[in-house]
């Protein structure tokens, strides 16, 4: 195989775009149902008649069993750590979200230590992705048993469900 | 209760895009500069004498690879091989605009190319338009090297 | 039927961080003319071209249709293949199958990708773009901010390869610093490969050790680079390849199983059903299936070399054990002992790997055309000291989903 | 051909405009319906091809989450990122190999989504054309029109006559998104003007759609005892230079590809040999252009086999008697649609728009702008 020697100088450039931000899509009314019922304090998952997988958030089609899931169940809301990652100290231009920095706009407080960990909660056979609250870092653990921590006025929205923090016994 | 519509319309942000810049490649690095003085240069192929415009580093045709030395100056005169008149236009969103003065794009053989060059054509009526008729690039007051160094097309 | 083909042909090009020296064209021609050049055939012998790459990361839809004529498409049959990560590895089986399948004799694949095209660090914005539609759908549903930051834009540059590495260190027992020894070794190996991107002679894990911590257990260290870059392979039948190649390199196994999504959401926010990501299902199939094709019942003995897609270490130790060619848990132990080095026992990602070059669309393909190249013993200093009878390519895409995996060997099936 | 292969299944979506459907139920409910209509559990599946783009989808990766929905779960899975036609050819040769006994070919696009006119315009050479920011494929296809319309004295009522023709033929199929019955070349020259000639109704109609073929190999198919199986006889495909070196006016690409499927099929007349073709107009004059290229007339005069009612619904050969791309046209799918109206024809089971006694048929699809890349599929009863 010939090495290819013949690089040149850097050559000039000439610009364009992708408008990506100009799509649009269609979703079914799934989460509707699922943020509804975070409203009553609920986390609702999508049941397989065919494997009995339960999966929260809910989808409608199960693709082991190339069939609908039109089962609906209401899951514990305490649940298992799975898998958590540690985030080092957040800093000032670190993360770009659409172009604005999350500390500006006071998402993310200075120099505090995230903790996104994936939790199984009981009954669902899937993980769901959020925030571990009221915990160090240190103290995280793979099997860790935590509960959610639900918004104070629920809205019936995604936020509602804050995050989890760890089940203490007193 | 009143059965809703099976889905939902999500909408994207519309400041969200992604932004490119193509590097050109020596080849047409000499077009762009060569544009500055008013020259429109071609590349000629080694082998299968093709002549292509703009310029490049491979032949389509005989898959020869093309250099410097078979760069060719074009007299920036050409012939037209073919038209439409546009009525609308894409606003880069995905969007047609109806255009209030309809634009001429021409389908132009240089003279001295075998590429055919797809650029706007100006200061004539379509209907005086003929296939094979003369058209010559109408150059930028000021030129810089870049793709509006070229204003248009007009007719000779 | 299933007609014997071979790799007779390899290029590639210098892979760093901006080849503005090129256009996009131009970049794919010099691999596709580096390849013809090394099989000794002219563009006019070519059947069929298979191209691809991922077109949200160049800007260009469908770029097959211009730069066509820089990777000789006109007047031929062409195939653009592209499945994200494994794009690469799909074209180097669909040319393979080009020709396998009897309709044409020789075919090229070629695959490439280059990342300084986009303004963006990385492409981001076409990464973000693969879940862009459930982004907008969830934040219809008030997503929190905060949460959504949390959860993907920490791991921007690790992505959920973060989650799959704890998956697997806590189901193993591997620590971090084999992390550390994984990175070293793609390194130092990349600083033997002339066309590989981030070099590094004689890097030792305490070097990587000392690079700041992005998401624990990740480093800076470990993370690969965006490259800009193609490869093309050559593929022709028997007869012709025995004529012009004094060593092909043969494809005896083939397959690209996929899993359910394996990222914690599918289509339109929804679950999936995958509790580990590091389990991988996907890639035991494959494995399965192609060693089964290429006649191997013992790959931990019969393989010789491995070229995994690891853009980050903790993958050359999860899909070498689904390679099967160590047993569950175990690959950071043999890696411990230098079994994967250069010299070792069964030599893993010599060119480097992923985890040093990766030019995302060209990625899955470069294993491929690395694996010939041992075979063929054509490597240069990379080249392994023992005789190579049969490796195994790999390569994931698509949400650690897809995966190719690709059976080379040093004889016909 | 050493292995022959078949087509035992297939199923096509209602196209249109915006269906009430996201991506992933259209998907599923067309795969589902074809498994069914091939007699076959997805266990049998062997391998699966989609043929989709992540410009049209709106999504990198546009296959990614579509694996469950289609059925490819732990199955050999790969996507083509053309027309459905060139998916149903890389398939037919992973059979061919002998590695699979049975694939599923899956198409679609959601045109709803984004202008599809717009990303055609995203796939122009990005230093030059999209820098002089003119073309897209209508303006290109205009400019195509022009040239053939001026070469050949082809007038733009010609050109209406198509669009009345497969419009008309679109009203009898169910499936089509724009059914026009009784349209006239006046109200065709009466539409929207978009490019000089082309008309609102001179353009195919954008829709979302999906279709899904089965094919399984000769072994196989005596196996499973299907009844009514449709032979791929010939296959060809070839892409021509860009838009700046090529003849506009004769698609040579096409020529080429439809050479090696006659070749392959053992057609030499395909005027008399063949009962039916379908194929991809995206625009009314490339209809004359395809019917030229596929040496269905002489250069120029393919406006004689539309104005002679030669290509019509009665005629001695039908061209798109189900309304062809002018009536929907759900990009990616769009050669796949072709494909399964000609095993409808063959099979018999058409219904309104049933052309009696198609033995062989002609399934063409393109890609890419002004018939760019091509594929040509030759299928025939037993």
């Amino acid at each position: 195989m010939a090495y290819l020697k013949d690089e040149r100088p850097e050559t000039m450039m000439v610009e364009g775009d992708w408008q990506v931000g100009a799509y649009r899509w269609k979703a079914p009314r799934l989460l509707e149902e699922f943020s509804a019922g975070l409203k009553e304090k609920k986390i609702i998952g999508s049941m397989c008649m065919g494997c009995g997988k339960v999966i929260t958030q809910p989808r409608h089609l199960c693709g082991r069993c190339h069939r609908r899931m039109d089962e609906r169940c209401v899951l514990s809301d305490w649940g298992t750590i799975t898998c958590f990652v540690i985030s080092p100290k957040v800093e000032k231009g670190k993360y770009k979200l659409f172009g604005m920095d999350p500390v500006d706009t006071g998402t993310l407080k200075l120099g505090e230590i995230l903790i996104p960990v994936f939790v199984r909660f009981d009954g669902a056979d899937s993980n769901i992705n959020c925030l571990l609250l009221n915990a160090k870092p240190e103290e995280v653990f793979i099997g860790m048993r935590v509960k959610v921590v639900w918004a104070k006025e629920p809205k019936g929205q995604m936020a509602d469900l804050e995050g989890v923090e760890p089940i203490r016994e007193k | 209760m009143e059965k809703k519509s099976g889905v939902i319309v999500v909408n994207g942000l519309p400041i969200v895009q992604a932004q490119f810049n193509w590097s050109v490649g020596f080849q047409m690095q000499n077009f762009l500069k060569a544009l500055a003085n008013k020259k429109f240069l071609a590349s000629k192929c080694p082998e299968c004498a093709y002549v292509y415009a703009p310029p490049r580093n491979t032949c389509s045709k005989c898959y020869k690879k093309m250099e410097e030395k078979d760069l060719v100056e074009l007299s920036g005169k050409g012939m037209l091989a073919g038209w439409t008149t546009a009525y609308v236009e894409l606003d880069g969103k995905g969007n047609f605009v109806d255009l209030k003065k309809p634009k001429l794009i021409a389908a132009v053989k240089l003279e001295g190319a075998n590429s055919t060059l797809f650029m706007p054509l100006e200061d004539i009526d379509s209907k005086k338009l003929k296939v094979g008729m003369a058209v010559a690039i109408e150059w930028s007051p000021e030129t810089k090297g870049g793709w509006k160094d070229i204003k248009y097309l007009r007719a000779v | 039927m299933f007609r014997n083909c071979a790799i007779i042909g390899c290029g590639q090009t210098k892979h760093t961080s901006r080849r503005r020296d090129v256009s996009v064209a131009e970049l794919a021609q010099q691999a596709v003319q580096a390849a013809l050049d090394d099989a000794g055939i002219t563009m006019k012998d070519v059947g069929c071209v298979v191209s691809g790459n991922m077109q949200g990361f160049g800007g260009v839809a469908q770029p097959e249709q211009w730069l066509g004529d820089w990777i000789g498409c006109p007047g031929k049959p062409a195939i653009r293949i592209a499945t994200g990560g494994t794009t690469g590895g799909s074209v180097g089986q669909g040319a393979c199958y080009t020709v396998a399948s009897g309709m044409y004799d020789v075919s090229i694949g070629v695959a490439w990708e280059k990342h300084s095209d986009s303004k963006e660090a990385g492409a981001t914005t076409g990464l973000m773009h693969v879940g862009m539609g459930n982004l907008f759908h969830a934040l219809t549903y008030g997503l929190s901010l905060r949460n959504l930051i949390a959860t993907s834009a920490v791991g921007a540059a690790a992505g959920v390869a973060v989650y799959q590495a704890m998956f697997y260190m806590h189901r193993s027992g591997c620590k971090q610093e084999h992390l550390d020894m994984v990175a070293a070794k793609a390194r130092r190996n990349a600083a033997k490969n002339q066309y590989a991107h981030l070099q590094w002679p004689n890097c030792r894990p305490e070097d990587i050790a000392k690079t700041e911590t992005i998401a624990w257990p990740f480093r800076y260290g470990h993370v690969c680079p965006a490259s800009d870059g193609a490869s093309c392979i050559v593929v022709a039948e028997e007869k012709t390849a025995k004529r012009l190649c004094k060593q092909p390199a043969w494809f005896l196994g083939l397959a690209s199983y996929s899993d359910e999504e394996n990222q914690l959401q599918s289509e339109n926010f929804g679950g999936v059903g995958v509790i580990d990501p590091s389990e991988q299902m996907g890639c035991r199939v494959s494995a399965k299936k192609a060693y089964a094709m290429a006649g191997i019942t013992d790959p931990q003995k019969e393989i010789d070399l491995a070229e995994i897609y690891q853009p980050f270490p903790s993958q050359e130790l999860i899909f070498s054990e689904r390679l099967g060619l160590f047993d569950d848990g175990t690959a950071w132990r043999h890696m411990e002992k230098g079994e994967t080095d250069i010299n070792g026992r069964l030599p893993i990602s010599v060119s480097g790997g992923v985890n040093a070059t990766n030019a995302i669309g060209s990625s899955a393909l470069q294993r491929i055309l690395e694996a010939a190249l041992q075979i063929q013993g054509k490597a240069g200093e990379h080249q392994v000291p023992k005789k190579v009878r049969k490796a195994v390519a790999h390569g994931w895409g698509g949400v650690t989903n897809y995966i190719t995996c690709t059976v080379l060997g040093d004889s016909p099936r | 051909m050493e292995k022959r292969i078949a087509i035992i299944g297939y199923a096509q979506s209602r196209h249109q405009y915006d269906v009430q459907k996201t991506r992933e139920d259209l998907v599923f409910d067309v795969a589902k319906e074809a498994l069914a209509n091939a007699g076959i559990l997805r266990e049998e599946l062997g391998t699966v091809v989609t043929a989709s783009t992540d410009f049209l989808d709106g999504r990198t990766i546009s296959n990614v989450f579509l694996s469950m929905a289609v059925g490819a779960f732990l199955k050999d899975e790969s996507k083509v990122e053309e027309d459905g036609a060139a998916a149903l050819q890389y398939a037919m040769m992973k059979l061919m190999t002998g590695t699979y006994d049975v694939a599923l070919v899956e198409a679609h696009t959601v045109g709803w989504q984004f202008n599809p006119h717009q990303v055609a315009a995203y796939t122009l050479d990005p230093l030059v054309d999209r820098q002089i920011g003119l073309l897209n494929d209508i303006a290109a296809s205009a400019i195509q029109a022009n040239m053939y319309m001026n070469k050949y004295g082809v007038s733009v009522e010609d050109l209406a006559a198509v669009s009345v023709k497969n419009l008309g033929n679109a009203a009898n199929n169910e499936f089509a998104a724009r059914r026009l019955p009784d349209v006239s070349v006046g109200e065709v020259l009466k539409s929207k003007l978009y490019y000089d000639p082309l008309r609102e109704l001179m353009i195919s109609q954008t829709a979302d759609g999906c279709a899904v073929v089965i094919i399984a190999s000769e072994d196989k198919v005596r196996k499973l005892g299907v009844e009514c199986p449709v032979w791929i006889e010939g296959v060809g495909c070839c892409q021509e230079a860009y838009l700046r070196d090529r003849d506009l006016v004769s698609l040579s690409g096409l020529k080429s590809a439809a050479q090696s499927a006659y070749q392959m099929a053992g057609i030499t007349n395909p005027f008399t040999d063949l009962d039916l073709a379908e194929v991809t107009e995206r625009f009314a004059h490339e209809e004359l252009l395809i019917c030229e290229a596929l040496g269905l007339a002489r250069e120029g005069r393919a406006k004689e086999l539309v104005n002679n009612g030669v290509t019509a619904l009665g005629g001695d050969l039908p061209v798109n008697a189900s309304g062809g791309a002018l009536g929907a046209d759900p990009i990616c799918a769009t050669g796949l649609v072709r494909v399964v109206e000609c095993v409808r024809q063959i099979r018999g089971e058409a219904g309104t728009h049933q052309v009696p006694g198609v033995k062989r048929a002609l399934a063409h699809g393109q890609f890419g702008l002004c018939a760019q890349k091509n594929t040509v599929l030759i299928l025939g009863g037993e």
